[in-house]
């Protein structure tokens, strides 16, 4: 069924009777080429782009409860390529680029929507950080622009230009930045792969890897064994409990992320704002409501929920750049799991099982990431070779001593 | 008499009439009123519009879980959106605002969406605005958000200042009812320290709302008595205008105080309201239970509202919606509020019954078996359309109606650890489940006791069982103790514009669609339709989407589950989160010890982390800060200058095997430092790179002191620690920060030497010979104040840093001035600081990136193989070896008038200019007076060998590009000379 | 004699003392402070250093005790040493004579900044400025904790009597902290 | 979350500073043969277990220890709290 203004009308006076189910219920079959274990963004995405441009015609998506019910459905909603780094920019670059075609691929309004992106910036190293970051976008393809001060106040007149105890000096902005709508993302990529043939099996939890002789043939599930010639894990947050039956040591620790909605307000802000100084980063959803976010709770947890410390951390930020917002009131807080990674960045790779394949370690950067992530791992799972904006996302990266640390941070996850 | 619709009685004080504004108009209500029942005593029932169709809305509630009546409250700065009216109290001359509406509450064009609103079904957005695709940001998008939202911002500043306190108790009651107040009591009687917090202005719970007796007198005397014997107790602390708004781990509880909120503004020092953290030994949640509403066409007109809503206002409050009521219930509770309002002079309409075996009233007509299936009346109920037992149909008219589905126990703080609820058939409703919180118990009406003995009564075991308390449960005052029986009754057969989530406009057909389409798991159906998201969060709206979700799925209520509860329990405002930790209060700020000194020389100070540096210090006649860096470096390159460096970390170690621990934490090797001297330090993470670099100067053979960089001083002194304790537990050294104790000062220049031995005292030799460069020592100055000096330097010049006790800094910085004058001293900044330290080509926190080896810095050699240090190991891997490594470099622009930026990136001079092409990039640069360009430092794919070499500096994003060459890093006297001298 | 003014924490040369409602808050610059820490297999001897000096057994954990001179808990086997400045400036000093080699003993004198709290009211000020458990502290007690994110040390001196030690170089904003708490006590 | 530390009782997370898994102790021998494979484990793979996890915290705004926390990272029920120094001397490291 293609959706379409039209279709809305027609339906509107028809009493709606002639909408369909998004996607099917199909009963699991004994062996499929290639399955994704993980029905979130980035595995749902790895099975439309499989189906739809590599032609993959058994594909199965398994999801332990609801399509769509980790990352992907609870994250702060932006996307952007500012990285600075070669590993990571032409690959988050190329994510924005699916991005901005990504209605017309799915026939699905997922409301991209480029409003900009601005990071702050309130001292000479992070301006000449900046500048290095801006040059590696540009360098690469992407959009950049510093802003000086003026800039700043012109677009900006809100932030905090009285009593900063960091004063803003500037910012980089990225204008094809900025927010989607995460939910129907993943329902999205799940209507066009199911559409293409896909089969996503809900409440399907995958208890164990069937590997014999270094290979990998399929998965023993909640539901039965199922065969495969290939496996692909996307299951970002719990990789580690993952690949554990595979008893796999990964170079990932799961961390809990905060995020946050203010109750709806008329339209305060253009685009997304990350704050320099301090640990905050907002934009205002189409409802009304601010979301924001700032640093990890910062220690090892599966509890997809935080403590007061972080929240208290945040909302101090956010008065800090943007006193206005002191009397707009916090709706709701949740937490996600992130596979935070010792260097800060992904890893879409083989491993060391035959027919294994692997794709996690998103830190708290994957859901911009999640066409180029479902793009380079159906590559992957196609084609068995890694996808050319993702060659740098090895396993062996580290033993090797090729980090990817954009942060600086060290093999230390929580700093990422 | 302009309050039309108050009644008798009350909780409200009539001796104190406030006069308040609604949209621009001026009422009366008095103390003890919300904006809600003073509004709906003055006969106001519109009170807001819907967020999707612009319906009108009056309030459904009197409390928290309100969701239609919503206002702007207050006006300039102060006004803050979304405020219910329901909890708002009446103070003189408030000012409230309707929202979400244009032109005016009454006239809002944008309801034309509820004439579309066949189009505008649940989630029609993401099925159309897709063509063309540059049309969503332009036009879709910016009419939607327009419309969306709810209140505004004023986008001034909030005026007001929040506090944040921490509280300690052996037992935390969440919620002042009758349950929550026995336990209070049982508690508070035994001695323990007792927090009793609840969300209201007056305690009292329901009890306030209801004309039940205790102990045969009217509630409230038990109540009043209850409360001043608790406010007696010292160990007993209430907390009223305080809602707990989370549970967090190992018993931390979130919570609010409203301090000022209900008054015109706060007195002056105080806050608008507290975040409390709470440390609880144990909990007891006492929050009571809230109505469930029954969905039926048109169920959503302003005075359709809970059946013990309109209770609450005509008891608590004394006012009524309207003079002529109806009910529509499907339990016994709903026929207590015919009673009272009955009782109180108003009109029953009737009362609606789902029942065949209602009970019959004498006052008023019960309608057994009968259903309200519609209703009228455009600004506000008219009528409520009956379908009776027989089938036949009645129109009642009535200005309210009061709805009642029963009570859902609020099991909300419950789950705030993920925890679930279970379902418990006899209420049809959630109750309390197995994994609560650690340290919590529940009671009354929350654990689904709904009477009132069953509050009292699992209230004072509540507490008796928290506390470990022996003996039998005191004597419970008398109460009723009404059997409940609750049975599932969710919407009006057939209906389909009934709505469940009034705020967001989620009506029964909406759930049907979501099911319709595939979107059938709880969490799906809320995010598909919105149900439960909006600012109530679901309180009075999920139970009716899961119920009919369930019965579309063929499935058990509990077996479609319900979603996560999560933290805040109600809105919370996010200043009141931050506390005073904003502003220039965002971070402490850290003064160095010649800072009053500085700035009366009129220095300009920079943000250095948490310090405060003078950046410059400029003369008259100067007009452009690089004048006056360029002259302090000019000046302290002739002669001598001096700056505070005390921001330096700087950690004692002691113990004899100090120098054996050192040796482990820096790549170089410190065994052989001897006593007296300073050596310069790379110290790298375990993963090879360099974490932080500095010196440690030995004073005695079992006594280092290690500088650090300002930035890095905390996490150099954790790492340090980490070693200590966690690798090497029997290495006896001891560490402990001393970064304030010293105020310490670079003396740098040609001419630093004579003016310390102005200063130092006579007995120190400061000879080249009696004290070589990199030596150290303990001194005396000024006539005898013990003192420390270092002849290390950072400029490149022949320099020392000394340093006194800090509370002697300002004065020893006055005298350098003073007896500098005659070699032309001067005070210099972080910018000369930095433009010398780029001229010497020393690495600071720009080169020290994170991602840099000791190899990139110039420095692979110091990696001693000759033993074990933090981070040599891991240094060897083969991609922190590569023939093609960054090097540390100069670079210089070709022609000298060329811009040197930092952040530029470098490309050969006649390649392609791209990512693919990069050589590096510039990581610090300035101007230097010495060579008479800017000059920069920064990396460069095997750089060592490339010097000399033409390369092209390009900033696309800031327009930058120029050819430069590729330099030694050591710009001014790369031998070192001077430094020696 | 050598002839430095010093200046406090606050840069004043006088101690700053500020009354609001019930609670007085008072600098305090007149102490000498110096850390004792044991060496390695040293811990009896140093806590016999430490009785020699404040004429009280080293206090046990979370606790102060002596006299003139008196010491606190500052961590394991780790105590500051406070004492009048006039008499003790030379405080380091005197106390490595008493621990020698036994200890490793730190001037910190000019590390920290004390404030004095007291009155009625100063355990509603206090709890607004830690985290720290002010009401089940006894005379006696002491603690780490953190007012508005500076690390400080509090010790309960009296039943309406507090003092706060806070890292000298941010007096100001700890100062800063304990009026507006004051203001909000009042 | 509050860690109950062995020395000063219950404190306040917040008061703390996390590293991350205690296997950080066990620094590899650098002399060893496989010195070069053991310390990239030691340094990049964790068991990052969903459930009882040895960790370190370090009481920065406390006494400056360095503590071995055991909590499970699903229901962050803290189960054990030791001194980081006696746990390494307990592992055989000295000096």
């Amino acid at each position: 069924m293609r959706y379409s203004g039209f279709k809305v009308i027609k339906e509107a006076l028809t009493g709606h009777k002639g909408w369909k189910s998004t996607w099917r219920d199909p009963e699991q079959q004994s062996h499929y080429d290639i399955i994704i274990i993980g029905g979130g963004g980035h595995g749902l995405a790895t099975a439309h782009y499989l189906a739809k441009v590599y032609g993959e015609k058994k594909v199965a998506v398994l999801e332990k409860g609801w399509i769509g019910g980790g990352n992907v459905g609870r994250n702060t909603t932006i996307i952007r390529s500012n990285y600075l780094l070669d590993g990571n920019e032409p690959f988050y670059e190329i994510s924005l680029k699916l991005w901005e075609g990504l209605e017309q691929d799915l026939n699905y309004n997922a409301m991209v929507s480029q409003r900009g992106i601005m990071n702050l910036i309130h001292s000479d190293a992070q301006r000449d950080a900046f500048v290095r970051r801006g040059n590696a976008m540009m360098l690469n393809g992407a959009d950049a622009e510093y802003l000086d001060l003026d800039q700043i106040k012109k677009e900006y007149p809100f932030l905090n230009f009285d009593d900063a105890r960091f004063p803003i000096k500037g910012g980089l902005a990225q204008r094809r930045g900025g927010t989607v709508r995460h939910d129907a993302v993943a329902w999205g990529y799940a209507r066009s792969a199911d559409g293409n043939g896909v089969d996503i099996i809900q409440n399907c939890e995958v208890t164990g890897f069937r590997i014999e002789n270094g290979k990998c043939l399929g998965v023993e599930t909640s539901r039965g064994f199922i065969g495969a010639t290939k496996v692909g894990c996307a299951v970002a947050g719990s990789s580690g409990r993952l690949m554990a039956k595979a008893n796999m040591r990964l170079p990932i620790e799961s961390h809990v992320l905060q995020a946050f909605v203010s109750e709806g307000l008329k339209p305060v802000l253009p685009g997304v704002i990350t704050f320099g100084a301090g640990h905050f980063y907002v934009s205002q959803s189409d409802k009304g409501g601010l979301v924001f976010g700032g640093d990890l709770d910062g220690y090892n947890s599966y509890a997809q929920r935080g403590n007061l410390p972080v929240v208290e951390d945040v909302c101090e930020g956010g008065m800090a750049i943007m006193p206005m917002i002191g009397r707009a009131r916090l709706l709701r807080m949740w937490g996600g799991i992130m596979d935070m990674s010792m260097d800060g960045s992904p890893i879409i790779d083989r491993t060391h099982i035959d027919g294994l394949y692997f794709n996690g370690g998103w830190c708290y950067g994957g859901f911009k990431a999640t066409p180029a992530s479902g793009f380079a791992f159906a590559h992957l799972l196609a084609k068995d070779e890694p996808h050319e904006t993702a060659t740098a996302y090895r396993f062996d990266r580290f033993e090797k001593g090729r980090m990817i640390d954009e942060k600086g941070m060290g093999n230390q996850p929580n700093l990422h | 008499m302009n309050q039309i619709n108050r009644l008798k009685g009350g909780q409200i004080d009539r001796t104190q009439t406030l006069n308040f504004t609604f949209d621009g108009k001026t009422y009366q209500g008095h103390s003890g009123d919300t904006l809600a029942s003073a509004l709906l005593a003055n006969g106001v029932r519109l009170m807001g519009r819907s967020f999707k169709y612009h319906r009108p809305r009056g309030p459904l509630t009197a409390g928290s879980e309100e969701p239609n009546a919503m206002v702007e409250l207050r006006t300039g700065a102060r006004q803050e959106p979304n405020t219910r009216a329901t909890t708002a109290e009446l103070f003189e001359g408030l000012s409230a605002q309707s929202q979400n509406r244009w032109p005016s509450l009454k006239f809002d064009a944008m309801a034309i969406n509820d004439r579309f609103s066949n189009f505008l079904t649940a989630g029609f957005y993401y099925k159309t605005f897709m063509w063309p695709a540059a049309f969503w940001e332009k036009i879709y998008e910016p009419i939607i958000r327009k419309a969306a939202g709810l209140g505004s911002l004023s986008m001034q500043a909030d005026p007001d200042a929040y506090d944040k306190g921490f509280r300690h108790c052996d037992l935390l009651i969440i919620g002042a009812g009758p349950s929550g107040l026995m336990a209070a009591l049982t508690a508070g009687r035994a001695g323990a320290e007792v927090i009793l917090a609840d969300e209201d202005f007056a305690m009292g719970g329901r009890l306030n709302s209801e004309t039940f007796a205790i102990d045969d007198a009217s509630a409230d005397v038990w109540v009043q008595a209850s409360i001043a014997e608790l406010a007696a107790l010292p160990n007993v602390r209430l907390m009223p205008r305080t809602t707990v708004i989370g549970a967090f781990d190992h018993g931390i509880y979130g919570a609010l105080e409203r301090v000022s909120d209900h008054l015109a503004e706060p007195a002056p020092g105080k806050p608008r309201q507290i975040l409390w953290r709470i440390y609880a030994a144990k909990t007891i949640l006492a929050a009571g239970a809230t109505e469930r509403p029954i969905a039926f066409e048109n169920n959503d007109r302003p005075g359709i509202m809970l059946a013990s809503a309109i209770r609450s206002y005509a008891n608590r409050w004394a006012a009524t919606p309207a003079q002529r009521v109806a009910i529509f219930t499907n339990n016994d509770d709903g026929h207590r509020t015919a009673a009272d309002l009955h009782a109180a002079g108003v009109k029953i309409a009737a009362v609606v019954d789902t029942r065949t075996d209602a009970p019959r009233s004498h006052g008023y007509e019960v309608l057994q078996g009968a259903q309200v299936i519609d209703s009228k009346g455009r600004l506000g109920l008219t009528f409520a359309g009956v379908k009776l037992a027989d089938g036949s149909m009645r129109t009642l008219e009535c200005g309210a109606l009061g709805v009642s589905g029963g009570w859902n126990p609020n099991v909300h703080m419950t789950c705030h650890q993920r925890g679930r609820p279970t379902w418990d058939d006899s209420l049809a409703a959630f109750v309390p489940g197995g994994a609560l919180p650690p340290g919590m118990t529940v009671a009354g009406a929350a654990s689904g006791n709904l009477s009132t003995h069953g509050a009292l009564q699992t209230g004072a075991q509540a507490a008796k069982a928290a506390l470990g308390l022996k003996g039998r449960l005191p004597k419970l005052p008398s109460a009723e103790d009404a059997p409940v029986s609750q049975t599932p009754f969710w919407y009006v057969e057939g209906c389909s514009r009934a709505w469940l989530d009034q705020q967001n406009d989620v009506t029964v057909k909406d759930v049907k669609l979501s099911h319709q389409e595939g979107f059938r798991s709880v969490e799906h159906l809320k995010r598909y339709t919105t149900l439960g998201m909006a600012t109530d969060q679901g309180k009075t709206s999920n139970m009716g989407g899961l119920a009919i979700m369930a019965e579309l799925a063929g499935k058990s209520i509990p077996e479609v589950g319900t979603t996560i509860f999560r933290p805040p329990y109600t809105p919370t405002a996010i200043g009141a989160m931050a506390g005073r930790i904003k502003g220039m209060d965002f971070h402490p700020t850290r003064l160095t010890p010649s800072h009053y000194w500085a700035k009366e020389r009129g220095a300009v100070f920079v943000e250095v982390g948490n310090w405060l540096r003078a950046q410059w210090f400029p003369i008259a006649g100067e007009t452009h800060w690089r004048q006056s860096v360029d002259r302090e470096v000019a000046a302290t390159r002739a002669s001598v200058g001096v700056c505070d460096c005390t921001t330096l970390g700087k950690i004692d170690v002691q113990g004899t095997d100090a120098a054996q621990f050192l040796n482990k934490i820096y790549c170089n090797g410190f065994a052989k430092l001897a006593v007296g001297k300073v050596r310069y330090g790379l110290m790298l993470r375990e993963d090879g790179i360099a974490m932080d670099d500095g010196t440690a100067a030995r004073l005695e053979d079992d006594h280092f002191v290690v500088t650090t960089t300002t930035a890095n001083a905390a996490k150099v002194y954790q790492h340090m620690e980490f070693v200590r304790q966690c690798l090497f537990p029997d290495m006896d050294v001891q560490l402990i920060s001393t970064t304030e104790a010293w105020a310490q000062y670079a003396v740098a220049g040609p001419n630093s030497r004579a003016l310390l031995q102005k200063i130092v005292d006579p007995e120190f030799d400061l000879s080249n010979e009696g004290f070589p460069f990199m030596a150290c020592a303990n001194i005396n100055v000024s006539g005898g104040l013990r003192a420390r000096l270092f002849r290390i330097s950072f400029s490149g010049e022949m320099a020392f840093e000394i340093a006194v006790p800090a509370r002697y800094g300002d004065a020893l910085m006055r005298k350098l001035m003073t007896e500098g004058e005659e070699f032309n001293v001067v005070p210099y900044g972080t910018e000369a600081l930095g433009v010398m330290r780029i001229e010497k080509g020393h690495a600071a926190g720009n080169e020290l990136n994170g991602t840099t080896s000791a190899l990139n810095l110039g420095m692979g050699r110091m990696v001693s193989k000759a033993k074990d240090s933090i981070g040599s190991k891991l240094s060897e891997r083969e991609g922190l070896n590569e023939t093609d490594a960054l090097n540390l470099v100069g670079i210089k622009p070709l022609d000298a008038g060329d811009k040197v930026t930092a952040g530029g990136h470098l490309m050969n001079a006649d390649g392609p200019v791209d990512a693919k092409h990069d050589q590096g990039y510039v990581t610090s640069a300035a101007f230097s007076p010495s060579l008479g360009s800017m000059i920069g430092l920064g990396f460069v794919k095997n750089g060592s060998d490339r010097v000399g070499e033409k390369m092209r500096l390009v900033s696309p994003v800031t327009d930058l590009n120029v050819d430069v060459e590729i330099v030694s890093a050591h710009f001014v006297d790369p031998e070192g000379g001077r430094q020696r001298a | 004699m050598h002839d430095l003014t010093p200046i406090t924490a606050l840069g004043g040369t006088n101690a700053r003392v500020e009354t609001i409602g019930a609670v007085t808050c008072s600098e305090v610059p007149d102490v000498a402070l110096a850390s004792v820490t044991a060496r390695l297999g040293k811990e009896s001897q140093t806590r016999t250093a430490v009785k020699k000096i404040i004429k009280a057994d080293a206090p046990d954990v979370s606790r102060f005790d002596g006299g003139d001179v008196l010491a606190f808990w500052a961590g394991p086997e780790q105590w500051m040493l406070e004492a009048p400045f006039d008499s003790h400036e030379d405080i380091a000093a005197r106390v490595k004579s008493v621990c020698k080699t036994n200890a490793s003993v730190v001037e910190q004198t000019d590390a920290w900044a004390r404030f004095d709290i007291s009155g009625a009211e100063v355990l509603a000020v206090m709890e607004l400025l830690c985290n720290a458990n002010s009401r089940a502290m006894d005379v006696g007690a002491c603690t780490r904790s953190s007012v508005h994110h500076l690390g400080c040390f509090v010790l309960r001196r009296a039943p309406e009597m507090f003092s706060i030690y806070g890292p000298r170089a941010s007096a100001g904003s700890l100062l800063h902290a304990i009026i507006t708490a004051m203001h909000t006590v009042a | 979350m509050i860690i109950n530390h062995p020395l000063l009782g219950p404190r306040d997370s917040a008061e703390f500073v996390y590293l991350g898994d205690a296997n950080l102790i066990e620094r590899p021998d650098p002399e060893a043969e496989t010195a070069a494979r053991e310390f990239y484990e030691y340094a990049y793979l964790r068991d990052n277990p969903a459930g009882e996890h040895r960790e370190l915290w370090f009481h920065e705004a406390g006494d400056r220890s360095w503590l071995v926390v055991t909590r499970n990272t699903l229901t962050h029920e803290i189960s054990d709290v030791q001194m980081a120094r006696d746990v390494a001397r307990s592992k055989g490291r000295s000096k």
